[in-house]
């Protein structure tokens, strides 16, 4: 089709598209009755069963937790994609033009003050990211967002040096091995349950006392595994594109790791 | 008001879906089409977000206020934050081809591609 | 209450077809990411703080990080192949 | 219950390896990951099947967590292991691991990556299989889409593979969140995500929500199983995909979109359509019939063998909707059988194609002309599996097609029989044409060069050398094998059935569910059909598609004639929307769906 005939097409049929979905919007009840039962059900019942104080937290890595399974195996394995997919062929070990010669290529390197500034950035950053990570049942956050926050502080490290140091301390088998140890470490706090016999990703840890850090059992553990998959994998996935990005600013590098 | 409010947000959440696709159909470039998907996406968390909340209702979170506290629903939240994992992944996963589509062919629009025909 | 969230909302769908409508990748990358904050910040106000965090981290700091590293990369795949194509041209010449 | 401990095994078990080869990367030698990813998906397929059998006299009700239901409230995520749904998790295994054979002198394979992506796939289509939570069912999906777009766009070095790839991930990025939004309508009218659960809440009456929210449900899973109009992306995919992803996709991952929309319907959705069932009827019979005859002309009209296997598979699950859309058990029952008979012939298929690929660099069909004369077992293998894929008796093939037809025919719906039989004509006779071309040399390919769709150049996949790949060879035999044996298992058909009116049986599941109850299993009472009818039917259709084949290569084969200008009119016609424009796809796509939701409430509502 044409760009007329594409649009004439899909007006009309965007037309009768948003006519059902509102015709469906309809059938929901107003706005700001939620009908429940099953939100209403958990928020009286969690707090207790659980020892945690964010229910959030409580239905995302205990009730529902095997859809947060799948959801790290989701990253996880995008990450596996997008490292397959930046992948360097064997037509492009140094990705040629070494011959580069536009000038402009190589940006400034950051002044000093930025630099101490991004650095000094690092520490409370890693430690804000931490916090986040182990107060997922008690406040908002939890494994995931900590994770991502985690994640920024190599980048902070780019920012500050350069794509040479980031690397150093971004050992990519490393931080492979990391990625795959906070999937696999949900997956064996899920057999715990099975070889106490009784169900996969039972929480079968003493629950601690409501409010304290080291409460609720096997969602504060699955928090952290998952906070170091999320960390690990977002690295990954900024390394990926950040080395297609900039291989030949830094003269060629290394590539992608693997054969 | 409070009875235009009753519908307002679900409108809100399907004027986003149809305008991702209207984006997605009318793109000229493919990163600029990933972008769209991303808005089309944001329509889920609008309806999810919408379907969940009650007026009045706390976070729930229960560490200030005591357990039976009127609270908003916390499922689609938990469903909102898979969402916004699937969100990241998928972009992801679409930006590596798309840098690698041009790399080969160096071209993004998919006007301009005709290596699939009949 | 009541009109911070109707002025949110409107914003959103203001934001996103703005999103939509800006189709030059670059700045959409900017639009992006402040549509993803607007998303966080309604979030927050529709009593959703878990979600509100991972949407700051991931739809206003990470997606739009990607992207613009992504686009880095075409750029430089641009100018490569217009260099190529200068000299091509000088040795034509 | 016994057995119950082995439920979480066919999700968990290829994840760990996965999680476990990922980490190891670097320190894998490439054959111990082989030897690992095989061992796992052999331990998945025969859990799998374990699980079928046992489910035969109970469905198996799992509650990870142990949340069991409180009051008729799920809390938590369940599995409803039901023996379709596990036969169809061992289906899938049993692909993989020809896949992971295939591949055995896969070239570049980036370490274990590969090796992870299969696994993963592997476990989100066996936990897409087996679960019974509505959200859950949406994140196998994604977790399915993520890994097969990855594999999809694995030869990262040709812009058709990347066009292809972003074409499919697009399309099925968009079904994803069609099908999130319809469980989130469902969500806000019944607050559970368990089906049970939603099924008993939502009453029996159809009103404007459940209508759209199973239209946006049906048409995000029917992008992922190619069905009219929703099919584009599948051939592009297809076409440009690794071969042992080809078998993965086609085999099982395409027909799983189906199944979704079956689990989905009879769980959930029968309730308020039940007084319906014409309705819905008569318009996925009318989609089935168009995309059956879609896929067969545009099959016809292929060179590309891999492309026009695509094409083939479009065409089956026309015939698999039309199983689908009569909304008995019988039909339900053939389908199922229909599903396995087909895949494991596709599966075969796409090897051979592999092998070609593998021996001679290309997979097109002119090209090839007589260039595979000295490959016998390639050329056996290819013209059973071409028979198995056209119905012959006693494949599984027809055993499901000979119980659709029949329950289409009891409804008085007996043209369905001739839709089923010009399909197998235009796909199986491509099949045989390709043959006859390819292993045979017969017939003249001069001047054919401008006809037939554009040409995709291909690179090798494998490493040269050993002319007679043994491992290829045998993953193709075994299934073609296996596609034969399914047809002559007795009293599978008895069993299918039973299956059948399981995972019809709405309250039972609910009550298996929600209230832990044991529910006895109807026992489906023996059929009184005539075999000898159906036999001879489709022996004879067999028949007349490789006629139609060998006719297709001979000389009497109408070239540039009166009788094949309109023909090729209409197939140029055809080809115009296969544009590879993604911007089209999508397009089409929101026509299917609000064609869909309009058709269905005009015809509900009225």
């Amino acid at each position: 089709m044409n760009r007329t005939g594409r649009m004439v097409f899909f007006l009309i049929s965007v037309a009768g598209f948003f006519a059902i979905y509102l015709w469906a919007l309809r059938g929901l009840s107003p706005f700001g009755h939620y009908p429940g039962p099953y939100g209403d059900v958990l928020n009286k019942v969690a707090v207790y069963e659980r020892h945690a104080t964010d229910v959030v937290t409580a239905v995302n890595f205990d009730y529902r937790g095997f859809d947060t399974l799948g959801e790290e195996f989701i990253l996880f394995i995008s990450v596996i994609g997008a490292t397959l997919l930046l992948r360097r062929q064997k037509s492009e070990t140094e990705d040629g033009d070494q011959e580069d010669e536009s000038p402009n290529r190589t940006a400034p390197a950051p002044s000093d003050a930025t630099r101490a500034l991004t650095l000094a950035l690092i520490g409370p950053m890693v430690l804000f990211g931490l916090y986040i990570v182990c107060h997922g049942q008690l406040t908002p956050g939890g494994g995931f967002q900590g994770g991502v926050i985690l994640a920024t502080a190599p980048l902070l490290v780019y920012l500050a040096g350069d794509f040479e140091s980031f690397k150093k301390i971004t050992s990519h088998t490393l931080v492979e091995a990391a990625e795959a140890a906070g999937a696999g470490g949900y997956l064996l706090i899920g057999f715990i349950g099975m070889i106490l016999g009784t169900f996969y990703l039972r929480n079968v840890f003493a629950l601690g006392k409501t409010g304290e850090v080291n409460s609720s059992g096997t969602i504060a553990a699955i928090s952290i595994a998952t906070g170091l998959e999320v960390a690990a994998g977002f690295v990954l996935l900024l390394y990926g594109f950040l080395e297609q990005t900039l291989e030949i600013r830094l003269g060629g590098g290394k590539g992608g790791g693997k054969k | 008001m409070m009875h235009f409010m009753s519908f307002f947000p679900y409108a809100i959440a399907a004027w986003l879906f149809v305008m991702g696709l209207y984006g997605i159909v009318t793109s000229r470039n493919f990163v600029h089409l990933i972008i769209c998907l991303a808005v089309l996406q944001s329509s889920t968390y609008v309806v999810l977000l919408s379907i969940g909340y009650r007026w009045g209702g706390v976070p729930p979170v229960f560490a200030g206020p005591p357990v039976g506290t009127p609270a908003v629903d916390p499922i689609v939240q938990a469903l909102m934050l898979t969402d916004i994992v699937v969100e990241a992944t998928v972009v992801a996963l679409l930006l590596a081809l798309a840098v690698q589509l041009h790399k080969h062919t160096q071209k993004l629009n998919p006007d301009e591609l005709e290596a699939l025909e009949g | 209450m009541l009109l911070i969230q109707v002025t949110i909302l409107i914003f959103v769908a203001v934001a996103g077809t703005g999103v939509v409508l800006t189709r030059e990748p670059s700045s959409q990358t900017v639009a992006i990411s402040f549509y993803g904050l607007l998303l966080a910040l309604m979030f927050f106000i529709f009593q959703a703080p878990d979600v509100a965090l991972s949407q700051i981290v991931i739809g206003a700091v990470a997606l739009p990080l990607m992207i613009m590293l992504a686009l880095a990369r075409i750029r430089r795949d641009r100018e490569q192949s217009e260099r190529a194509n200068k000299r091509e041209e000088k040795k034509a010449a | 219950m016994s057995g119950t401990y082995l439920v979480p095994l066919p999700v968990v078990v290829p994840l760990s390896v996965a999680a476990i080869l990922a980490g190891l990367n670097k320190f894998f030698p490439r054959r111990l990951a082989d030897i690992f990813a095989m061992a796992a998906t052999f331990a998945t397929g025969a859990i799998s099947l374990e699980l079928a059998f046992l489910s035969r006299v109970q469905p198996i009700v799992y509650w990870f967590g142990g949340w069991t239901p409180r009051a008729g409230v799920a809390l938590g995520i369940s599995f409803a292991i039901d023996p379709i749904g596990a036969s169809f998790a061992a289906l899938v295994s049993l692909l993989v691991l020809a896949a992971l054979i295939f591949s055995l002198r896969y070239f570049d394979s980036v370490g274990t990556l590969y090796h992870v992506l299969m696994l993963v796939f592997l476990g989100a289509m066996c936990g897409f299989c087996l679960t019974g939570d509505l959200f859950n069912l949406f994140v196998f999906f994604e977790l399915m889409s993520a890994s097969a777009f990855a594999l999809c766009g694995y030869k990262i070095e040709e812009p058709e593979s990347l066009q292809g790839s972003l074409n499919f991930a697009i399309t099925n990025t968009v079904g994803a969140f069609l099908v999130l939004t319809g469980i989130a309508l469902l969500y806000g009218r019944t607050g559970a995500l368990n089906m049970a659960q939603i099924g008993r809440s939502l009453g029996t009456h159809a009103d404007g929500l459940v209508i759209t929210a199973f239209v946006f449900i049906m048409s995000g899973f029917f992008i992922k199983a190619a069905v009219f109009p929703f099919h584009f992306w599948l051939a592009d995919a297809h076409a440009v995909a690794p071969t042992p992803v080809c078998v993965l996709f086609s085999g099982v991952m395409v027909e799983l979109g189906l199944y979704a929309v079956i689990r989905v319907y009879w769980a959930i959705i029968d309730g308020p359509f039940a007084s319906h069932r014409p309705d819905l009827r008569a318009l996925l019979l009318v989609v089935g019939t168009i995309t059956a005859l879609l896929g067969g002309i545009m099959c016809f009209g292929q060179r590309h063998i891999k492309r026009l296997l695509a094409f083939s598979t479009v065409s089956h699950m026309g015939l698999m909707v039309i199983g689908f859309a009569l909304l008995k058990p019988e039909a339900l029952a053939g389908l199922a059988l229909y599903v396995v008979g087909h895949g494991l012939v596709k599966g075969a298929l796409f090897i051979i194609a592999g092998i070609l690929l593998h021996r001679l660099g290309t997979v097109d069909e002119l090209e090839l002309h007589g260039r595979a004369k000295d490959m016998p077992i390639s050329s056996t293998i290819f013209l059973i599996a071409g028979l198995g894929l056209a119905g012959l008796p006693p494949f599984g093939t027809f055993l499901g097609e000979s119980q659709v037809e029949h329950s289409a025919g009891a409804l008085g719906f007996g043209w369905v029989s001739i839709v089923f039989f010009i399909a197998a004509l235009l796909t199986a006779g491509a099949v045989f044409r390709v043959w006859a071309h390819v292993y045979r040399g017969w017939g003249d390919v001069r001047g054919a060069e401008k006809s037939g769709s554009k040409k995709i150049h291909d690179k090798r996949e494998t490493r040269k050398g050993q002319p007679r790949p043994f491992e290829m060879h045998f993953a193709a035999g075994v299934l073609v094998a296996l596609a034969i044996a399914v047809g002559l298992i007795p009293g599978l058909k008895h069993e299918a059935k039973t299956a059948a009116l399981l995972m019809q049986d709405r309250a039972a599941y609910q009550a298996r569910v929600l209230d832990h109850a044991w529910v006895p299993v109807a026992q489906a009472n023996e059929p009184h059909e005539s075999e000898m009818a159906s036999l001879a039917r489709s022996t004879a259709a067999a028949v007349l598609a490789f006629a139609f084949g060998i006719f297709a290569v001979s000389r009497f084969w109408p070239k540039k004639s009166v009788v094949s200008r309109p023909v090729d009119v209409l197939i140029s016609i055809l080809r115009k929307p296969h544009s590879g424009h993604v911007g089209d796809y999508v397009a089409f796509l929101t026509f299917g769906v609000a064609a869909f939701g309009i058709v269905l409430a005009v015809l509900i509502v009225r």
